[in-house]
């Protein structure tokens, strides 16, 4: 799907198609008076992989924070499973798994310490099992802080592995992360929509994934280098 | 989740071990750069002991107060527990607990050794450990308002003990008054159950204020 | 009823309604007020007589009496205007809150500064500790609190928020400080010198004061409105109405 | 370059106006407490005012610290300023002197007023705001040495404190005897003098242990 | 040029091969009980375009932290046209220019006063001309932490343009840097060498420029996903 089929008149102006998890409707956002979006709606079905693309600074992020509701600074209506948003927002946060820019590892703690607290539930086995799938066997118990760049973002990529969570939203879930890493934490995304789950995520690398794509400021906004 | 927060924390804190220690340093330097700059007159410090240590004590919390959500706002924690379907009040509630535990209960421990130095009459020992013990939660459930309101901003060192040092005022004066009424040898209970309202008043107010200060720190 | 309630809500959360209604009211306000202060200050200073204690210097009250009660309110006034923007999300209101920091703060100044230059000959010192003196104090350092959050924060929504809950919180504790430091003053030591006590003025410099506070309310008003206009015009440049409004300036002037 | 950065910085913190004031209001707050917590008696105030004036300056000083060089280890200017083809120790040299312009000058502006509420005698004056000028670089140029050394923690807010306070006890106690000479009316030359030694000697010394410290705390 | 090239025993073990800019002789690095590199030779010579390559934790943030003179936990001779490092700093940080992980952009200042603080030495226009290469045109007087991730980033890549020192150290310059950005990059990068500079780069992107390699920790420290 296309920028169009999102951004046209909507059909249903006020609710959600039915079925949908995820549904926007008139999605407005202004920063330093400039407008990153209006009028935006889309409807996310479980099994979806969605793509949220566009140059540097085209709001990407915003709109990220705008869904998970930490962000106030804008207009429109939201959709939990087609119930008003700010009605279903404990079911919403109960099933959602969020990486963002930072990802919440705590540089104090071990790896594995940093998932035990983020899946309480969560046994040592299960945790060691997701923590050697993204390859820092080894690094449990040492402090996190010591890590690389990637090395940390792999702790957190780690919850991935634990959770069943059925809605996921990365922002730029790819960075720091080598080749091979890439490529394999596709096919998880991949995994978890064809499991019924939604994964919502920005990245500027080629994906080599079937993606629904929602464009963000390609017309006035586009900045192209040198 | 509440319970792996509040292990979470404690490890953290046990961790830096070190850590611990430090505002019960701080507040031992600064009670002890009084003998030195004011001077070591036994009965003149004896007479401004206890208002010398309870500053001590309000300022060493203060300093402590950076620690409680900075960390979590700046490696994207406090994000996920904002994210996490539980109300941020409880989250409040047990990070509260665990600053009071690190940082405010080891100071009424260790405030007898202090005033023991200061040269305190007998009658102030008694009153200055309880205040400490009633009054140090309050201490940080104020505090956490400020933490909330700054954790955002990158200079928030300064600019916290501007919002919350008035607010501290009402526990500054019937803490030290009590210990001084327990110095005059009358009763000090009458202040003793100002802080308890007080505390019962902060424990209403401040997560929910600092529930919502986190809120617009992060939108921000 | 209810829906007109609801009416004037919206109203008084528009801008531009905001703007007008001010407009129509700040010169007719600023008239009351300049009379009320006018012949208040007038009485006070040329027909009351002179205190028997404090000779002439106890004239200074019509200025320290009103800075003094109007600075107190004025932090509550501050905290309810950020209630209502917290909670009926109403931005003219965070707007109104904004502005009266800096005013209130101000007053406060003046309420220490007239008290100090009025301690020097009665007292024959600028500053005691005493309870009056120091809530007074403690009230600046809550609203400097206030000011600085304002400062600290670069978005002006936010801004607008933190500051509220500040507002709030430091609003539920002035009783509280006021309370504790009454008390304690009159723990420590007996206080040797107290404030003339209210009842005990002759009524011919009593109405006068009366008179004066209430010019303080008004001009107050004017001062808030006007800052309050200005904020609204800077907000809304990008509006019609603002243009349109600006424009019809300049044609006037030319 | 030394002044690209001098302005730079002068130019952030004005464009944090706001700041300017916190190290100065921390300033009042903190001395404002101690009539509260100790006695509103004048003449007990006036005993104990030098000395009070002279922790608070102390304490507002070391908390303004952190942000010597935090900020710029946090976005990674340090590092580009330690990659830069001149001497560490000058551009220290600028970070102290921007510290003192923006934390330490105004704390010797303001001090008669608060001396003035203390009721401080009136000899005293004098030497407290000399003092304080003279005294208030030694406490930039020491504090960098700390802030230095404890840039790349994570926890620096309470160790800092430990490190300096220690180093300071000779200034705050030579600056209060100054004025409590100054008040009984005899000479404070002599400690003025030890001031500006100790300012001569840390000028030295500051600078090439900052420099150190700091290549130490990016090498971690 | 591959790994072997560097790696094999060298036939100068103790100088640099002339007309080599940054020549390094048994290098060595350890880090918690783990070696992530030793006995690394290697000359590079102006007009290289050089890729730390390597997955993630393998040490290349380590290496080039060592070149630069910021860590002292190594073993081993580096040298600078030829004269021992130790000996020649100051030469060598005059012609340098590195981009680390942090990018040293102060979220206070403008993009313009950023620059300014760089180089004192460049005039407004020459600020605006590399403000509008990176894309960043109208976004002068904002103040850098409104900001997103990106823009963030082609602040400090904007000196790229402003400066003639000739070694670049680049560590992941194209973090959060969008599609376009990165190929317009990767020309600047080529201009760069063909003019006579030398590029020191880590990237996990594909390069689409000839490049030399310096592979590290490709056998033990290999860390696979999933
Ligand atoms: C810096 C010093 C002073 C401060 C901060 C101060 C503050 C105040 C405050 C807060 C009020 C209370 C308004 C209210 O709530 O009713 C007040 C009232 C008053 N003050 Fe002062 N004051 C100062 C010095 C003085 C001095 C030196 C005098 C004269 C001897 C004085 C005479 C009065 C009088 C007569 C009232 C009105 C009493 C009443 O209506 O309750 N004040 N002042
Ligand atoms: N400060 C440190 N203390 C201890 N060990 C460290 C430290 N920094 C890095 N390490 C270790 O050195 C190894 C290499 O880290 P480095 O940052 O150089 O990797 P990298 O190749 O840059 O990886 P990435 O691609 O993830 O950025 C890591 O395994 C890490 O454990
Ligand atoms: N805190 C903020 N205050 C003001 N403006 C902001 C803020 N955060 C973002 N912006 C503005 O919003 C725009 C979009 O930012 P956002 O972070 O959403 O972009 P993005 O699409 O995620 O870009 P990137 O690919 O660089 O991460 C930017 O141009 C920026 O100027
Ligand atoms: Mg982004
Ligand atoms: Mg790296």
């Amino acid at each position: 799907m296309s920028l169009d089929t999102f951004n046209k008149e909507c059909d249903t102006p006020n609710q959600a198609i039915d079925g949908a998890w995820l549904s926007a409707r008139g999605l407005f956002c202004e920063r330093d008076e400039r407008i990153l979006f209006s009028n935006l709606n889309f409807d996310f079905f479980p099994g979806d992989i969605v793509r949220i693309a566009g140059p540097n600074g085209a709001g990407k992020s915003s709109l990220m924070r705008i869904l998970l509701g930490l962000s106030a600074g804008f207009d429109g209506a939201l959709f939990w499973h087609g119930q008003d948003m700010n009605k279903s927002l404990y079911d919403f946060r109960s099933q959602l798994l969020y990486l963002g820019h930072q990802v919440g590892v705590k540089g104090g703690l071990t790896p594995e310490e940093n998932l035990a607290w983020f899946n309480p539930k969560a046994s040592q086995t299960q945790i060691f099992t997701a923590l050697k799938k993204v390859g820092l066997a080894g690094f449990e118990d040492l402090l996190t802080h010591g890590l690389s760049a990637g090395q940390q973002r792999r702790v957190a990529l780690a919850r991935l592995f634990l959770c069943d969570k059925p809605l996921w939203i990365l922002d730029e879930p790819f960075t720091a992360i080598d080749k091979e890493g890439v490529a394999e934490l596709e096919q998880v995304v991949i995994n978890h929509a064809q499991n019924g789950g939604l994964v919502i995520l920005t990245t500027h690398h080629e994906l080599n994934v079937p993606v629904k794509t929602v464009m963000l400021g390609t017309q006035e906004s586009e900045m192209p280098l040198c | 989740m509440l319970m792996a927060l509040l292990k979470r924390d404690l490890l953290l804190a046990f961790r830096a071990r070190g850590d611990l220690l430090n505002p019960l340093m701080f507040f031992m330097i600064v009670t002890s750069l009084f003998p030195l700059a004011v001077s070591p007159d036994p009965k003149l410090l004896g007479v401004i002991a206890a208002g010398v240590i309870w500053v001590g004590a309000l300022l060493a919390t203060l300093l402590s107060l950076d620690l409680m959500f900075k960390n979590d706002y700046e490696d994207g924690s406090l994000e996920q527990m904002l994210l996490m379907p539980q109300p941020v009040m409880l989250m409040v509630l047990v990070k509260v607990l665990v600053h009071w535990l690190v940082a405010g209960l080891p100071l009424a421990l260790i405030a007898p050794l202090l005033g023991l130095m200061l040269g305190l009459p007998n009658g102030g020992f008694q009153p200055l450990v309880i205040s400490l013990l009633l009054a140090t939660p309050i201490l940080s459930l104020l505090g956490s308002i400020g933490a909330g309101l700054t954790v955002g901003l990158r200079k928030g060192g300064m600019l916290m003990p501007l919002l919350i040092l008035p607010l501290y005022i009402p526990v500054l004066i019937f803490a030290s008054s009590s210990v001084l009424a327990g110095v005059q040898g009358s009763s000090y209970t009458g202040h003793l159950a100002f802080l308890g309202a007080y505390l019962a008043l902060t424990l209403v107010i401040a997560p929910v204020a600092t529930a919502g200060a986190l809120r617009i720190s992060l939108a921000r | 009823m209810w829906t007109r309630l609801k009416r004037l809500y919206h109203k008084m959360g528009s801008p531009k309604w905001f703007y007008e209604i001010t407009s129509q009211w700040s010169p007719w306000i600023l008239l009351v007020g300049s009379a009320l202060m006018l012949t208040g200050i007038v009485w006070g200073l040329a027909f009351a007589p002179a205190d028997y204690l404090q000779g002439n210097s106890f004239r200074i009250i019509y200025i320290h009496v009103p800075a003094s009660l109007l600075s107190q309110s004025a932090y509550l006034f501050m905290a309810v205007a950020g209630l209502v923007g917290l909670v009926w999300k109403m931005k003219m209101s965070f707007v109104v809150a904004k502005v009266i920091a800096p005013i209130g703060a101000s007053l406060a100044i003046m309420s220490l500064l007239t008290g100090a230059i009025w301690g020097k000959p009665t007292w024959g010192t600028w500053w005691v500790w005493d309870a009056r003196l120091t809530s007074m104090l403690i009230l600046l350092f809550l609203y400097f609190g206030v000011i600085a959050i304002y400062n600290a924060i670069e978005n002006d929504e936010m801004a607008n928020k933190a500051a509220a809950i500040l507002s709030i919180v430091g609003s539920i504790n002035i009783p509280v400080i006021k309370y504790s430091v009454e008390w304690w003053n009159t723990l420590h030591q007996p206080a040797t010198i107290t404030l003339t006590k209210k009842p005990t003025m002759a009524p011919e410099m009593f109405i006068p004061l009366i008179l004066t506070i209430l010019a303080f309310y008004c001009w107050f008003a004017v001062w808030v409105f006007a800052r309050t206009r200005n904020e609204i015009l800077f907000k809304e440049r990008k509006t019609n109405w603002v243009k349109k409004l600006l424009n019809n300036d300049k044609g006037a002037q030319l």
